[in-house]
């Protein structure tokens, strides 16, 4: 039997977050993102926090709500569209910001995890993204070498998840929380189900339960669409 | 001249059957709407699924699903949901056979820029970076001038590069055209363009064959 | 809707490999091998090949049947004992063999599919299997590195299949397959249940189809297991 | 003296709440069957399963279910399978708390010999230089001398390496002893087993201290 990861809400999970810290937040988009550790993040008022996340949210909603209280000192990021605070903390040198192409962002958290010290790549050779790496050429295509990352802490949202901190995420709110899962040194889980050890099919199970630290069910999720795009309906009688 | 959506069909007819495409935001999404009857492709969208299908019906929307433009899509059968390392995986290992994306600048080396113009907010390059430095296939769907009438078809790129010597074929509003031994290499006319129009609206070098047909589009 | 990938049995999946190629086979031990595309390997009488697989298998099963047939020029695993065969052709230098670590193996081929062409891991620093390799150190702790691995063909094996090729294994028999999946130019799979494209569903699969070109519902399994290891059952008036 | 039951006891006693835990071929394998009730310590098998069981019991046996020894085991509930690369990642992450293995040798650096004999048949590594290259608590389990009589415990290590510097502990039949700066510390004696003769059976540097306790093994 494995040990029970389960804490009883986000302020339980969120023990030992400390300003200053780096921590890693699932989520592409407003989708998959661990919304209940965040609010608690902004409860919890630490601040000069660097965040490794896909995105940045938008104003009033995800990463967001900590920009919004200027809780951020730098991002790290592949696409930060979408929030005029941002936008306007960045501009005014307020917050840093290290962009980073998508697929290297998640393979270099997938190696800080997995304890791969750095890779080749050949995503941003001749790009501002190679400058100060190391270009090394393959089968005669050069590549550039990236470092892992890893935080202090990862939050990732699972839909369901059970007491040994196995994971099972939906469709595409999968996204980068099995690799940031990987990553943290302590990672915590907030889940829509939180099921006995158990009851996942062993086969089924996306980010096996040794990679997370604490579990928790999370309450009230909005889950919030950012682009709500839908085909209109025939009308009954077309049917 | 072609609109965005023939654009969008002229790029279709590009397709193969059986091939994996990623489709980036903008004219290159609509090309899903273009794919002839009986063409069996599947749609990649880089957040995590294979097997994208349109959108989806009113009150069906699942904030759990959604593509790499973050609006809400279905999933067709025989798709399948994956985390971004693997889809980078597909992409970076070349298991997808066509990425098509937009552009601000294309150089005649193959070069393209399409993500930051400095001074101006920079949004991040997302996963055009990953793309285009890996995609053996990489088709530009871009209008052939910006708004201020000036050529996005240069000699080099004046904006900072999303990628190298990668862009193998740009369809404009007004051109097909192939980029090879540095230079833009015109292939077909859009209807009723004439090809003094594109050479005018075409700033890098531009080799321009005898016959230069004129692009079939239902 | 994706094209089908389905083919009509072993003779047709195996069609196009040719003696001299690099085949990945996935597998450990005799677990989760690709039994009917080994068995077509021994009818095609191809030779000179180099197999990557994590084993060599036994005398009279998995890879062992071709080294009967002294098909394989050159194996590349991370362990080969139980098998007699392949020990005197190894002695007798008829059959080349490089050895590496069970993990660097692992990620090598994953690393071939992923299009990483190079990256680092501490495992085999200060031993032979360092030698010739770049040593690196990262954060004081040296590593080296490994390239990655690519075959012509990749074999591999699984419980569930769909026409588009979307792949399910079952337990401990998913072991090297899903990498060797993603790192075959062309990925040949062979399954217990092929089922129609849209039955398995999208959350639970193991390896997306676009990583296979070719499958096929293989015939007759043996699913030979090296080591029975059982408990006895208590007697009825004991239960 | 203990037997291999005894020096797998020992181990048992070394494992926390909590832990992930690898246990290699051989005496390591006997530590689970040690493990005090209550604790919740589950096993990783490299081949792919975290919460590895007991045997079957006979008629249950599923070739599809085995360890990395490639005998048929069971799952625990809450167990999980998955690939060899994320099986390593696990290992190189160092996301298991510990790890046991065998060894022909090891060095009073704390380098390990565990897999080569020269002139004689390789079997190969399998997965003991991934897991002693990247193990934070490596633990080895063997008889403090060989068939012959020799001393497994040396001052450099004969035999081709597996790992460098990386044992802390190792447990014999004879003696429990650290691994610190360049020497081999002794912590404890087996019942019954004199200082005396752990000394004579230990080729390399030996640093003992006044107080040596013995054992307790129930």
């Amino acid at each position: 039997m494995a040990i029970s990861k389960v804490v009883t809400g986000s302020a339980a999970a969120c023990s030992g977050v400390q300003s200053g810290m780096t921590l890693m937040l699932g989520g592409f988009g407003l989708c998959g993102i661990p919304e209940c550790s965040i609010a608690e993040l902004v409860r919890l008022e630490v601040n000069d926090l660097t965040c490794i996340s896909n995105n940045a949210g938008v104003d009033d909603f995800g990463l967001g709500l900590l920009l919004q209280k200027r809780q951020i000192r730098k991002m790290i990021s592949s696409y930060v569209g979408e929030n005029d605070e941002f936008e306007r903390q960045m501009l005014s040198g307020e917050l840093e910001v290290d962009l980073i192409p998508q697929g290297s962002l998640a393979e270099r958290c997938r190696a800080g995890g997995a304890g791969i010290p750095a890779f080749y790549t050949p995503a941003g050779f001749g790009t501002e993204v190679a400058e100060g790496k190391e270009v090394r050429k393959f089968n005669g295509k050069p590549h550039i070498l990236e470092s892992a990352l890893t935080a202090d802490f990862a939050f990732v949202k699972a839909w369901k998840g059970d007491t040994a901190g196995n994971l099972v995420y939906k469709a595409t709110a999968r996204n980068f929380n099995p690799m940031m899962a990987m990553a943290g040194k302590i990672t915590i889980a907030e889940v829509e189900e939180l099921v006995p050890e158990g009851t996942l099919n062993p086969n089924e199970i996306h980010t096996p339960g040794i990679f997370v630290q604490r579990i928790f069910k999370g309450e009230g999720y909005e889950k919030r669409i950012e682009q709500r795009t839908v085909r209109p309906r025939q009308t009954e009688s077309n049917a | 001249m072609l609109d965005k959506n023939g654009i969008a069909k002229r790029i279709a007819q590009e397709v193969r059957n059986g091939w994996y495409v990623n489709l980036g935001i903008g004219i290159p999404t609509l090309v899903a709407n273009y794919i002839p009857d009986g063409m069996e492709v599947e749609f990649q969208s880089e957040n995590g699924i294979l097997g994208m299908g349109p959108f989806p019906l009113e009150g069906d929307e699942d904030a759990d699903l959604i593509n790499a433009g973050k609006q809400t899509i279905t999933a067709m059968p025989g798709a399948v949901y994956f985390d971004s390392a693997t889809s980078f995986a597909m992409i970076r290992g070349q298991h997808v056979q066509l990425t098509v994306l937009g552009a601000m600048e294309v150089a005649q080396n193959g070069d393209i820029a399409n993500w930051k113009i400095p001074g101006k907010m920079v949004k991040g390059m997302g996963g055009a970076m990953d793309l285009v430095a890996s995609a053996e296939n990489i088709i530009v769907a871009m209008m052939h001038t910006n708004r201020a009438g000036q050529s996005k078809l240069l000699e080099a790129c004046s904006l900072p590069l999303t990628g190298v010597g990668c862009v193998k074929r740009v369809v404009t509003n007004l051109a097909v055209l192939d980029i090879r031994e540095g230079a833009f290499h015109l292939v077909e006319r859009a209807p009723g363009v004439t090809v003094e129009e594109i050479v005018a609206a075409t700033a890098g070098t531009l080799v321009v064959p005898d016959d230069v047909p004129e692009m079939q589009i239902s």
